[in-house]
């Protein structure tokens, strides 16, 4: 487990994001502006205390997670905050998370 | 115009295959059960339903004169134009809602439906009632342009135009506008004989494919009628009201563009159906601040059965008492 | 009884599409080889096979003769309580379960199978055997008895009944029910004219589709061939004599009740069928403590494989040989 | 970030659970009763210790994420041991995670 | 040679719908729209051309003379092994690829193309050019030994071969060969009488299933396009002129053994054709370190549409020139 | 919550991958090789900073989740370092987790 840092100067953390699929190419425009190096994305399904919306006709939420440093989630979820809660069904949450190759990722 | 033989076709309607599916679905939902398609054999379908409009109608434009095509298709681009600012004005009248909610409402009414088209071709087919085959042309470009006002009405007087075109953007390369396009200019490119061989899949199958996808169809529907109770009776009557108006007003254009009895029914359905594929995705991402519980209960939890069930023979019955009067 | 006849009617069964698609899904898991459809499609499929199965169903029930239709349907509710409390009674003697374990294999084979119903009447249409339309409707009145007495009799004496509704109300809401139900009621609605146009999907298909999804019937019945050390020599026993019993009174009863030689066989094989898609949901939910690796074994494992092969043609050569006797 | 907690009063965790597809609609409810105000799901498919199902027949597994309050998590583990562990497959954990808007979870 | 005839011929391929459907996945490529299959829905489609080439090449098999088949099958194996070796040679002297890229580039083009293969199919049955039923067994033979020759060259002189041996073994039990071989295996077996009950499903929606099958290979090639940058002049003049060479010996290979004109322009095909559905995946697990910017650029972005465009005619073409100097 | 225990002597954690789709059999025989008892996948599609890869072709990634003990983590860890990491596209993390019924899974 050599090449794998503890929480230090390259930290990084999982952030993860549950909405509306047809956000999905709109949301990973804003995590590369944000500075993200990729993301990991699934199909999901949900209910939530919100639960207004469209998307349901094609399919439901996605799942994205992105490993990245603790700034650019910082970045990203002012991003979520002032473009997608108020209008979109949103859930987001970070874990902490020691990576492999953390270079990569920050 | 004979009483007995409109109830007879409105009566071989609702017991079609597809229009029962679509009833199976609605109590499906009812009794809780869950009856839905995959949602990869739902894409899938929706897929198939769009280039199999698109190819047979791109035969059909091949084999029509073009002298023929150019009226209904003028035609058709103003009513693209005129439904969505009626629809936008008559809900000013008849509900409450604010310029937004009007706007993605109105988006979804002056594009049309890919599903109630299609049903309404085989009602044609089994009331034998012939229609032009480039009626798929019209609902072509029926989609488009009834989005774009809807959202330009909706922010009228709002700033940023950003979103607005990075929306559009996606609209215009949507699934559905390029199979439907691509469609039509593969069957023109192709031709008859080159359609024929694929005829057994895209043709022969239609019908059957349609009443599996009316059953999903059925469920989605049903599910939206619980906000039945939030929508409001103004919109509700807006919903019904609107297809029958907008239904007569396509006829009308029909049979004045020189179309047959069938081909203007098929674009009085045009005008009468609302979106339910495009238009839903394209409002999300502009007018996040409409709500679905409006538009999608309209455009879905009413006016999608209303026309399944009631307006498509109604639409014929208008043809049949309009087109002496007219023609 | 014509000896030659028979074998070439076995034969003809072996080398049918949908029983070699069968074994050449068993040999894919017997060389470690992934030949399994994409999960969607296997739903998908499935969806198809019971609206299909029903359409057709439902458009022959409405061409029988009422009165021709009272007598097989009786005796297929009777069968329906009778086959769960046989098989109960038998596992009893045969095995060294205890009565969870009995009663949720009783629910299997209680309720029916309709990929061997299915595979059935493709065997005996290639045989050019007739049978009656409406055993559609015998299918979907045996599916469900059988899973609610195999579940009663293995909670006998036992407190909580809550689970059991639970699980009754999602067993009567599943979607074969209402798919295999809702297709009836459609076709019976339709009638041969609404049907026709869904004929080229729904029919005409059939056969083709089947034998992609038995591809995956082998993988799935493979994969549970292991289970067989654990299962024990009297519950093999069972799964291959019990389906020849049922069988067999199935065929009579079906005699009895007047049908057809081709109509009795059906309703042998689906008295001898044990089902794998609307009982194991029910029994996993409503008898956690029953173990898969029994029931499941048994009636995919084994019984499934056993009637495809051997159990199809056998049940009309015994109807063959009774019917003169009885009838 | 402003509007993320760090663990406090209002602090969620992350329960993730892997089950039988065929127990989604009886444990969403069992969630709800627990308190969880929304969860996503996505399907999964896996191998355990156990490895004794029938549901492998219509699909394999759900995994179901649900982000709630340490009491909430704690009474859904209360009723997946006395409901679900001795019978069903299932695997259940729980990650800390720093949750925006909060107070949407707990 | 009719030079307007085979323009005709030309112009058909490229006006069939399979063909236009595959540019319209190109051209929804270019301008960002998302035309693409659900994920299940295309391993579904894949399955059920594997399964129907198969089927249908077996019943052929079955009612083919043994003797004639022989000398095909023979040459067919012995071109399996020449024709990697000589792409291994000649990308050495058009590339400065190293050996790891060149021989998974040889695996690619010394393997098959099913759908290649199958759009020819398609195209000689429109130009009602006739060829032998058994050519989908030389489809099946040439599927693997070209793999693994390329493999073998790629690895010369390195140390370990457990991981060559694994994936072998998982390129030998793969789905599409598994598919293909027991298709053919059930065709041979239930011949035409049990195939015909299939024939809606197998035979009558090829073509159209092709179609759709296309539009999302069209997507896929048009996703390897900007990769050309990178590949390199060498890399794309070997992805044109190496299936037109192939191309041109596989077609005299089959005039040598015999075949018909349709027979020998299959075989051209299919020599010229490159893999790119068995081969990327066992490359990708034998040979981690080859890069997939040169092999699946050159396979489907650039020799898959020349293929289909292009290369299947000419090698019509090429038959009927060398037909009368050889034969 | 009495059947969790603390991070302890029997302390789990949870390791994710996500990769190409076709290492999914291989990889799954290194899993049990190094020690684990279980995972759970789903299947997923992703962007990276390497992003070079065939599997595209056959439908995307998998994400691998398994709870194991530290130890497995690590040469679980180090066999993606050795046979993994240099060749294909793979990301690694791990998260801390608190798991029902531990014993199941070291
Ligand atoms: N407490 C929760 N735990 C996990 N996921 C949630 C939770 N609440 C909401 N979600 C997910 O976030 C989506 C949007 O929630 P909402 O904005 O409330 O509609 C839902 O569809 C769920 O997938
Ligand atoms: N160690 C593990 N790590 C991650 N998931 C697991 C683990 N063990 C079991 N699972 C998941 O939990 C499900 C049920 O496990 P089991 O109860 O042992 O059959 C499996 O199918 C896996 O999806
Ligand atoms: N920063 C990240 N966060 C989450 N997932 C990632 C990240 N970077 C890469 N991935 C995932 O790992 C896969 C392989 O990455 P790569 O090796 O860079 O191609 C990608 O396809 C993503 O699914
Ligand atoms: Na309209
Ligand atoms: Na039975
Ligand atoms: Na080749």
């Amino acid at each position: 487990m050599d090449n794998m840092t503890e929480t230090g100067s390259q930290a990084v953390v999982l952030l993860t994001i549950v909405t509306e699929n047809v956000l999905e190419s709109r949301l990973t425009r804003d995590l590369t502006s944000c500075g993200a190096h990729g993301w990991t994305i699934t199909d999901a399904r949900g209910r939530g205390p919100r639960n207004r919306r469209a998307s349901e006709l094609e399919g439901g939420n996605i799942r994205i997670e992105t490993l990245v440093s603790p700034t650019v989630a910082s970045a990203i979820m002012d991003v979520l905050a002032q473009a997608y809660f108020t209008s979109y069904a949103v859930t987001a949450w970070t874990t902490p998370a020691t990576v492999a190759r953390p270079e990569r990722y920050t | 115009m004979d009483i007995s033989a409109n109830l007879a076709l409105a009566m071989g309607n609702l017991t079609s295959p597809p229009v029962l599916a679509f009833v199976l679905g609605l109590v499906a939902v009812w009794i809780k059960a869950d009856i839905r398609l995959p949602d990869a054999a739902y894409q899938a379908i929706s897929m198939y339903l769009l280039l199999a409009i698109g190819l047979k109608g791109g035969v059909a434009l091949r084999e029509s004169d073009p002298a023929e095509v150019v009226q209904p298709v003028a035609i058709t681009l103003l009513l693209g134009i005129a439904i969505p600012i009626a629809a936008f004005a008559l809900l000013r009248w008849m509900t409450h809602l604010g310029a937004t909610d009007r706007g993605a409402i109105a988006a979804h009414y002056g594009s049309t439906s890919l599903v109630t088209f299609t049903a309404a071709l085989v009602f044609l087919e089994a009331a034998k009632v012939s229609f032009e085959g480039y009626v798929a042309t019209l609902l072509t470009l029926l989609e488009i342009p009834g989005i774009v006002i809807g959202l330009l009405l909706a922010r009228r007087g709002q700033g940023s135009t950003a979103s607005l075109r990075a929306s559009l953007h996606e609209v215009l390369t949507s699934r559905s506008v390029l199979l439907l396009a691509g469609g039509l200019l593969i069957g023109a490119a192709t031709g008859p004989s080159g359609y024929s061989r694929t005829e057994p899949f895209f043709g022969a199958l239609f019908t059957g494919v349609l009443t599996l996808f009316l059953l999903e169809m059925g469920a989605l529907a049903g599910r939206r009628l619980p906000d039945l109770r939030t929508a409001g009776a103004g919109l509700i009557a807006f919903a019904v009201a609107f297809p029958v108006l907008a239904g007569t007003v396509g006829v009308t254009a029909g049979i004045v563009a020189g179309m047959s009895l069938g081909g203007a029914t098929v674009l009085g359905v045009l005008c009468a159906s609302a979106s339910y594929i495009a238009a839903p995705a394209a409002v999300r991402l502009a007018l996040p601040d409409a709500n679905p519980g409006y538009y999608l209960t309209a455009s879905l939890g009413i006016t999608f059965p209303f026309n399944l069930v009631i307006g498509i023979p109604l639409y014929l019955v208008i043809a049949e008492t309009l087109a002496p009067l007219i023609g």
